[in-house]
């Protein structure tokens, strides 16, 4: 296996290497932006048209209250996950080979987020009242129901955006200052001058910057766990068969990391092409991540056999007949494609000779990444469709094509955030490269130095 | 706007408060508003009146014949809710769907609003004239009137009007009663309608009578069956046993639901004569011979229902006396269906229940404004004379003959035979479309009129029937006014003296005060008890009961098979739609049929096992075909159907008449054989056979069932327990 | 050092006043008068002249204008105010039966227009003024029930609570806000619930109450 | 008496420390070494003991911040539960204390991150003016040191970064 | 409300309900329902209907389940496989429970569902943002939502029939949960008439709409504290407990027929069913 990063770049050549991403993609770049951008646009139509119109036209009933909005929001909240996995826990535990991948990592943390957000929005009935939910001093006197899961959702996904965006930021600071040095003028050195805050990179700026980086860390993942755990709350804390599951938590970060490390493959091999960042996502970290990545589908793996056993053996006759219902009834296909994908694909991934193959790992990420996906709908939607009350059980309600339309618009929204953020900010963070690169040679000097001792 | 005979009702006016237009906002504009919404008071005050507290009016439902009372809550002037009143001995306060629907008949966006004359409005004494000039042109002869059941003073007037014409023809139809049934208890007990007491009966075994569903009175049939039910009551909880071939309202709720082979009822009656005289009941000699062969095993060869099930029967109607044996729709719809009356009229007799639970109606004292139950037979009777071309002119009230007859008596081409049909109506029906001239009356919460019920389960009653609030619309007229004015075209001395028919009516009734006992009080104090009551009571002796049934020349054709056509059409009445003249309220269409749960729409019942034979699911588009006719409609599998029998509701399928009416479901009126009673010559409803085909269409069935197509899976969600395992002396 | 102490110190201030006055904030609203918009009536009545005091001596405070009222108590007219949730426009009969009498004003502009739309028997088609949304059931008997028959209060206070001074009005002009909260304010008191018993309860805080 | 400043490039961090410690050792006149400043384009701790304990106050701001997150959560949420609407839900308690802690939670790191963020700004003295000697260079690859002293000392000062092969030493009057 | 007051009443503040509350003082509404006596006519349904303004959805919407009845009759066949139900179908009127102990309340984000101190369970239509989260969390699925704008749709109130709407009662617009409410607009005139005569309101001085209509008599309604009304009564005699979850009297008085439907759930139900009698010898 090969070095994660060669130990000779120069500290310069990294600067120019990454600052050229900010100036140069190539053209799929603009490839990528354009179908984000229509997507994005029928996602934004389909919105208009159930506003106007009202929720009928998503073809959602009594007692199907819940559709595709609900299960993507929980799948962009997942995909947020490994963001901060990436960037807090490997930072805590010193894996430096994170260096040249965290950021964007971070970056879609933040964009799954606001996405994740949308989704909230489009759900509500009523829409143009989603203020009545904020808890702010108002003239009716009336606070929202803070024993609401879903206020807590509400809460804790402020909370995670708000310090995700943060933590992108001052992990910047370094990289702004170096931007707003080394790039020629114009409105976007104007707005690095101002981002970067007058960095100079004093001692006193590092000492501090240290210390503030790693705290906000270890805010970030018990953060990130109880943002899961709530979102899965919604459903635990609910009393309906199928959803109220004691190991929904565990169960809903793993699910998260699982998804977040999928994406994280796919953008960092589109990342890799199109900045042209071969030299630094390099293959010996792309190995490590899909390696990461196939842990945790064995976790996700378990605890979905857990879950299932435990609804098993439990005397609870209603979330048995669910459990059935996935397995045998109209939804069956899909929870058969999401255990395939979830489960068995990943397999794949244990295969040396994959985990370095681009094509086939960009493959296997959008596989899994579609499990996940199918996942977060086969919880929500088998349950309605099979209660606790035999007389309104409907098998067949399927989301209509205005659904369909806003799940395929997310992407485009989230696309577009993403590919905008790389272009505009350094989708890899040169000052810590500079360390990671700093810190290997003086390491395998010493090396070499005690080797000539012998 | 308002009729002159309104003004003195000024309360009545709508005033703009909390105005629908303004309540639609609903969860609008959520703050405080400033002069945007206009307040409309009264020019002057009313006792009554005072915004933001609805008023209370009494009146008649007009939705079916039952006349039940009612109680309209009115608020600014507009008729929000009818509630049931308590002070009538038919609903006692209570009402039915059908009723609470009243309130869309009124404001039913489909209404006429003019007289219409070769479809162009016309102005209304233009109209009046047209008639004028017609009815001198012609001989009493020539002109005939069809009109539903009747009663009151609108009956009075109309057949003033008749003879003002000198005409004989009147036609009293209605396409769903039980004739067959009246003229059996004539000859059975000398009365048309006798009181039946279910809630003295310790048994009913009814025979196809839906009394809780569509059958005479339901509502107060219904309040009866509760009393019926109850285990503190002294004669203990009653027994019902429903026999008929498709399950109804009454016999989904029956402790024990018999199919039986169609047609067959009277065979079984005499059957359980039979047994119960081997049980050791005492049976006259005469009677005794008569069904000597009918011993059980023959009679559950032809009726399908086991020999065990028939000594049970006899047993149970041998232990619980008096019991109440009940002939209805699914009995008398037959060749033979007078012969399956009376045979059940003989088993009551048998039973001794004649005078127990069956009981003398009491008399009207003026048998003019008594009610006048329609019948089938009066429509061939009169689509004969139309197709000789006797009859110039038509007057047409209360009935929509062009939908409700079979196709196979060709009534809409003899219709057109006539030369004038004037037609009196509140939507454009099938019927009207074929009118020369068209009448739009009143609905019942804007019109007066008296009515007398048919069927009167205490004393007798005179119902009326008055305005809850301002017509909706200028063009509309009542009955009655319209009667007056054509009356004052003949009989100008004598009615000329009432300038509307509100005088008229008061005058009627104030006259006859004394008879209806308010002798003592002045005619104003007694008028206006009466317009606060609702209705009259009317004092009078009870009538006598003769018990006559007898067994002779009571003769069972076997059932001939026809195979081209092996399944026996069952029309059903459903609670609901019974005939469809309220085919065009939402509440309605909407409201679930209570057996199949489906809604918007005709559907064909057929049992599991027949169906499974043709291969037919649920949902399949299915055509249903007789000799004389055929439909199409979704097929629903239905437990509670004899496997050789298909059933279809009555009341869908309309070509005209509403936005909601039109073109939901499917006619099958029309489909229906020619064929009648042999006796009366009524239209036997249930002698159609047909056969079924598949179309090749499947559709989901619209239903309020779900999948678990009326299982609880395992859970306790309607629970049941068998009568012996529970204590219900004790019960509140 | 110490300068950062400091802002520690002043951080923590800042967050404890927060908190505590979030956790305290009820509607920014008091009973603070907040004027609705002018409203255009069909005949522009004057309310000072019937509901005004009689002479500015008799005015308590020389606040009030009251050049000649009439001092007739709000419920003369509004008659449903006691007995229905909806206080009620005074039928024009009303109107006319007072003014037939007085013929002082009989050629007034503003008494020519009643007495024409008396004539044409058509009700003069007022706007309200006081309009709360569609949802809200705000119920005037139980108010005047508690308030001026059980508890005795003057009945200008009473109605004068919600409606401002219509003595000092002419055409009657939103002068309360009317909000939610607002109402909450004046439920949450505890008041007597009669003149006597020194019992006190404050209003009902269920939302069916006033919702429907 | 006038200050002068003076900004020494160096090429690695081992020039640059030496640099520093001899600044530290020679005691110069007119020259305060808190004055000191290492600029540098990566943290690197190891100049920590040649510049001596300079304090870090962070982790302060972060244990305030977080505690009065909590607190704020907590009571702005049971006070708002307990106000004149509250109105019973499924039979729970009208202030339930499982939801409110979670909300206490969340608002306990929230209060920590933003506070702590507060508190880099406030002792890292972000944002700031670009200081008079500054050399993009430092961003990209070498590591300068900006020392503040009176024109006297500024010789001896040039003196000792030019021993330790300084690439570029920039001076300048300051006021 | 403030911090100070919050600590003051902290007691208050902590209780729970039904099970070891304070109980309910003036009212408590509640129903029992016969269901040897309801034949299944459909009357009360179309009665909620006029009473309580609800949409006509049509039969295209009607297919798609977004249906509005409140009040929906239930149709059973018994499970065993006869070929014929020859003891009838069995018929059961569902609506909303109104729970001591409601699931969908403590789910709502704004709070536009509570449980009210006359026991019911309220939805405050204008307060809702139709996050639809009660109805997920409903067990009998009786809470209907507006799919779709309905007072502008032609069929379910065209101009003339916007007259017959009850004032008394809202009217929703698209986006909002709906649900039985005991005809609470009826609840609180009778319950203002009787505070004005300082009393309380008497049995049978109000019925819901439903209970009205009923022609068997199968529905009765009244205050759970007033031991004089009947359906005190019925419960006292069907010692059905309203803050139990399982009734002690199902383990040995089985010749009683009150139950409530789902009860292990602990939503505490206040409508309490009695169980059809059929006759077992014919």
């Amino acid at each position: 296996m090969g070095k994660d990063i060669r130990e000779d770049i120069s500290w310069a050549k990294i600067n120019e290497d990454v600052l050229r991403s900010l100036e140069s993609p190539r053209r799929l770049y603009w490839v990528i932006l354009l179908v984000a951008m229509l997507a994005f646009s029928v996602g934004i139509g389909c919105e208009v048209y159930q506003y106007n119109v009202g929720m009928g036209v998503a073809n959602l009933d009594n007692p199907h209250v819940w559709g595709l909005y609900i299960a993507t929001f929980i799948f962009w909240i997942g995909m947020s996950h490994s963001g901060t996995l990436l960037s807090a826990i490997l930072h805590l535990m010193h894996a430096d080979w994170r260096k040249p991948i965290y950021r964007f990592a971070e970056a879609m943390t933040t964009f799954s987020l606001m996405t994740a957000g949308l989704f909230v929005m489009v759900h509500l009935g009523r829409l143009w009242q989603f203020y009545y939910s904020l808890p702010y001093p108002n003239e009716r006197a009336l606070w929202p129901n803070f024993q609401s899961p879903l206020l807590w959702d509400a809460m804790a996904i402020f909370t995670y955006l708000s310090s995700s965006v943060i933590f992108l930021f001052i992990g910047m600071i370094p990289d702004l200052a170096i931007c707003r040095d080394h790039l020629h003028p114009g409105w976007r050195k104007k707005l690095y001058t101002l981002l970067a805050l007058g960095w100079e990179g004093t001692d006193r700026q590092w000492r501090n910057f240290r210390i503030t980086y790693l705290t906000v860390a270890c805010f970030l993942i018990p953060l990130a766990v109880s943002v899961h755990s709530i979102v899965a709350s919604d459903f635990a804390m609910s009393q309906q068969p199928g959803w109220h599951v004691t190991s929904f938590p565990p169960y809903f970060v793993a699910g998260a990391l699982y998804s977040g490390c999928a994406a994280i493959v796919t953008l960092f091999i589109i990342l890799r092409y199109v900045f042209k960042f071969e030299e630094y996502m390099t293959l010996p970290i792309l190995k490590k991540t899909v390696r990461l990545t196939f842990a945790i589908a064995m976790v996700w793996t378990y605890l979905n056999a857990v879950e299932f056993a435990a609804v098993w053996y439990s005397h609870d006759q209603a979330a048995k007949d669910v459990l059935i219902q996935k397995a045998t009834g109209p939804y069956a296909p899909f929870w058969w494609m999401m255990i395939f994908c979830g489960s068995v694909v990943p397999l794949t991934l244990a295969f040396k000779r994959f985990q370095t193959n681009i094509p086939v790992l960009f493959a296997v990420s959008l596989l899994l990444n579609l499990g996940m996906w199918l996942e977060r709908w086969m919880i929500v939607a088998p349950t309605f469709s099979h209660g606790y009350y035999p007389w309104t059980w409907d098998h067949n309600q399927w989301p209509s094509l205005i659904q369909w339309g806003m799940v395929f618009g997310s992407f485009g929204w989230f696309a577009l955030l993403f590919m905008v953020f790389c272009k505009v900010f350094p989708s890899v963070s040169m000052y810590e490269v500079k360390e990671m690169v700093y810190h290997r040679r003086l390491a395998s000097e010493s090396q070499a130095a005690a080797k000539g001792a012998h | 706007m308002i009729e002159n005979n309104f003004n003195r009702r000024d309360f009545l006016k709508v005033l703009g408060w909390g105005g629908a237009a303004v309540t639609l906002s609903g969860c609008g504009f959520t703050s405080v508003q400033d002069g945007t919404e206009t307040v409309v008071s009264y020019v002057e005050p009313t006792e009554y009146a005072l915004p933001g507290i609805g008023v209370y009016f009494n009146s008649t439902c007009a939705q079916c014949d039952a006349g039940c009372s009612i109680t309209g809550r009115v608020r600014e002037g507009r008729a929000l809710k009818l509630e049931g009143n308590a002070a009538s001995s038919i609903n006692r306060g209570k009402m039915c769907g059908l009723g609470q629907a009243g309130v869309q008949a009124h404001y039913n966006p489909d209404r006429l609003r003019e007289p219409m004359f070769k479809g162009q409005p016309v102005a209304w004494d233009k109209a009046l004239g047209l008639i004028d000039e017609k009815v001198k042109t012609l001989k009493g002869d020539d002109v005939a009137f069809l009109t539903g059941g009747m009663s009151g003073h609108v009956k009075v007037l109309f057949k003033n009007y008749m003879d003002a014409l000198g005409s004989k023809n009147h036609y009293v139809y209605e396409a769903v009663s039980p004739s067959v049934v009246r003229a059996a208890n004539k000859k059975a007990y000398g009365v048309e309608a006798p009181r039946l007491r279910l809630d003295k009966a310790k048994a009913v075994v009814s025979f196809g009578a839906d009394f809780l569903g569509a059958w005479v009175s339901p509502v107060h049939f219904s309040q009866q069956y509760a009393q019926f039910r109850k285990g503190n009551r002294p004669e203990g909880r009653g027994v019902l046993v429903q026999i008929e071939p498709k399950m109804t309202l009454t016999g989904a709720n029956a402790d024990r639901w018999i199919p039986l082979r169609p047609g067959t009822d009277g065979v079984l009656a005499l059957g359980i004569i039979h047994a119960l005289a081997k049980n050791g009941l005492s049976v006259p000699a005469d009677v005794a011979a008569a069904v000597k062969d009918y011993a059980p095993e023959r009679v559950s060869q032809e009726t399908g229902v086991s020999v065990e099930q028939i000594g049970k029967l006899a047993a149970l109607l041998k232990t619980h006396t008096p019991s109440l044996v009940l002939a209805g729709d699914a009995a008398e719809g037959y060749q033979h269906g007078s012969q399956n009356a009376a045979a059940i009229a003989l088993l009551n007799r048998v039973l001794g229940n004649v005078g127990k639970t069956i009981e003398a109606p009491a008399n009207v004292p003026f048998p003019q404004i008594a009610a006048q139950g329609g019948n089938r037979a009066a429509l061939q009777a009169l689509n004969g004379k139309l197709a000789s071309g006797k009859v110039q002119m038509l007057f047409v009230h209360g009935a929509n003959p062009v939908y409700t007859a079979p196709l196979s008596l060709k009534f809409k081409e003899n219709l057109n035979k006539a030369t004038f049909k004037v037609v009196f109506a509140h939507y454009m029906d099938e019927t009207a479309l074929q009118a020369d001239l068209v009448l739009p009356l009143d609905s019942a919460l804007e019109d007066w009129a008296t009515a007398v019920p048919e069927y009167l389960p205490e004393g007798a009653q005179l119902n009326v029937q008055q305005p809850l609030m301002e017509k909706l619309h200028a063009g509309t007229r009542g009955t009655g006014d319209i009667l007056l004015a054509l009356l004052k075209q003949r009989r100008a001395n004598e009615y000329g003296k009432f300038d509307d028919f509100y005088a008229y009516l008061r005058n009627a009734v104030v006259s006859i005060k004394g008879a209806l006992g308010g002798g003592g009080k002045d005619e104003d104090t007694f008028w206006a008890e009466t317009l606060s009551e609702g209705l009259v009571k009317l004092p009078g002796s009870g009538g006598n009961l003769s018990s006559k049934a007898s067994a002779a020349g009571l003769h069972f054709p076997a059932v001939v098979e026809d195979a081209a056509y092996p399944l026996r059409l069952i029309p059903s009445v459903t609670a609901n739609m019974r005939d469809g003249r309220n085919a065009n309220q939402p509440w309605l269409q909407e409201s679930p049929d209570p057996l199949t749960t489906i809604v918007w729409d005709s559907w064909v019942e057929i049992h599991p096992k027949t169906a499974a034979k043709l291969g037919i699911v649920e949902g399949d588009i299915v055509e249903v075909a007789s000799k004389s006719g055929s439909i199409k409609a979704q097929a629903y599998l239905f437990p509670g159907i004899h496997p050789d029998a298909v059933s279809v509701p009555l009341g869908y399928g309309h070509e005209a008449m509403g936005r909601y009416a039109k073109g939901v479901g499917a006619n099958a009126f029309a489909m229906l054989d020619a064929v009648s009673d042999q006796e009366t010559g009524e239209l036997a409803m249930n002698e159609t056979r047909v056969k079924i085909g598949k179309t090749g269409q499947r559709i989901i069935v619209i239903k309020e069932e779900g999948v678990a197509g009326g299982k609880q899976a395992g859970k306790k969600i309607a629970a049941r327990l068998a009568s012996d395992k529970v204590d219900l002396s004790k019960e509140v | 050092m110490q300068s950062f102490f400091r802002s520690i110190i002043l951080l923590a201030g800042l967050f404890f006043y927060a908190s505590s006055h979030a956790a305290d904030a009820l509607p920014p609203l008091t009973t603070a008068d907040n004027l609705g918009p002018k409203v255009e009536q069909p005949i522009e009545f004057p309310h000072n002249r019937h509901a005004g005091l009689r002479d500015p001596a008799d005015a308590g405070d020389p606040s009030v204008p009251a050049k000649g009222g009439m001092e007739i108590n709000c419920m003369y007219c509004h008659t449903g105010a006691r007995r229905s949730a909806v206080a009620a426009i005074p039928p024009l009969q009303k109107c006319i039966g007072c003014h037939q009498t007085i013929n002082s004003v009989r050629e007034t502009p503003r008494i020519q227009k009643l007495f024409e739309y008396w004539e044409a028997k058509k009700a003069i088609p007022w706007k309200k003024v006081h309009d709360l949304p569609d949802f809200v059931r705000f119920n005037h008997e139980r108010h005047i029930q508690r308030f001026i028959f059980a508890q005795g209060k003057p009945v200008q206070e009473a109605c004068g609570y919600c409606h401002g001074d219509v003595r000092a009005m002419t055409v009657a002009r939103r002068s309360k806000p009317l909000s939610m909260g607002w109402c909450a304010t004046c439920h949450q008191k505890d008041h007597p619930v009669d003149a006597v018993s020194g019992k006190t309860s404050h209003g009902p805080n269920d939302c069916w109450q006033c919702h429907k | 008496m006038s200050q002068h400043h003076i900004l020494a490039l160096y090429n690695n961090f081992e020039e640059a420390e030496t640099a520093i410690a001899e600044l530290r050792a020679a005691d110069i006149k007119g020259f305060n070494f808190d004055d000191l400043t290492l600029k540098s384009p990566i943290e690197h701790h190891e100049v920590e003991e040649v510049l001596g304990n300079r304090p870090a106050n962070v982790q302060w701001f972060t244990l305030g911040g977080a505690l009065m997150g909590g607190l704020l959560g907590f009571f702005l949420i049971s006070g708002a539960q307990a106000n004149f609407y509250s109105q019973l839900k499924g039979g729970k308690p009208i202030v339930p204390l499982p939801p409110n802690f979670v909300l206490t939670y969340e608002m306990f790191i929230l209060g920590g991150v933003f506070i702590t963020v507060l508190g880099f700004l406030v002792c890292a003295g972000l944002p700031a003016k670009r200081s008079p000697l500054y050399s993009a260079k430092v961003s990209e690859d070498q590591v300068g040191i900006l020392v503040k002293a009176d024109a006297a000392a500024a010789p001896t000062l040039k003196g000792i970064f030019a021993k330790h092969q300084a690439i570029e030493i920039q001076e300048e009057a300051g006021k | 409300m403030s911090v100070s007051n919050l600590l003051e009443n902290w007691s208050k503040v902590r209780h729970t309900h039904p099970v070891g509350d304070v109980p309910h003082e003036e009212y408590k509404w509640a129903m029992a329902i016969d269901l040897d006596a309801c034949t299944g006519c459909n009357a009360c349904s179309v009665a909620c209907y006029a009473e309580n303004n609800i949409a006509v959805v049509g039969k295209e919407k009607y297919a798609h389940g977004q249906a509005m009845h409140w009040m929906r009759i239930e149709r059973y066949w018994d499970e065993d496989e006869r070929e014929f139900p020859d003891q009838g179908a069995q018929f059961l009127p569902m609506m909303c429970q109104q729970c001591e102990a409601a699931p969908c309340e403590t789910v709502c984000p704004v709070g536009a569902t509570n449980h009210t101190a006359d026991g019911l369970n309220s939805q405050v239509y204008n307060r809702c943002v139709g996050s639809r989260y009660c109805s997920a969390n409903c067990p009998f699925k009786v809470r209907y939502f507006n799919w779709w704008d309905y007072p502008d749709q032609e069929n379910a109130w065209p101009d003339e029939m916007k007259q017959q709407l009850n004032p008394d009662v809202t009217v929703r617009t698209k986006g909002v949960m709906e649900k039985c409410t005991f005809c609470v607009q009826r609840l609180t005139a009778a319950k203002n008439m009787a505070r004005n005569e300082g009393r309380l309101v008497k049995d049978g001085e109000v019925q819901t709409a439903c209970q009205q209509a009923c022609p068997t008599n199968a529905i009765s309604f009244g205050n759970l504290v007033d031991a004089e009304s009947r359906v005190h009564k019925q419960w006292k005699q069907q010692q059905v407990e309203l803050a139990e979850d399982a009734q002690a009297k199902d383990e040995y008085f089985t010749d009683l027929r009150g139950y409530r439907i789902l009860e292990d759930l602990r939503a505490y139900p206040s409508v309490m069913y009695l169980e059809r009698v059929r006759e077992s010898a014919i």
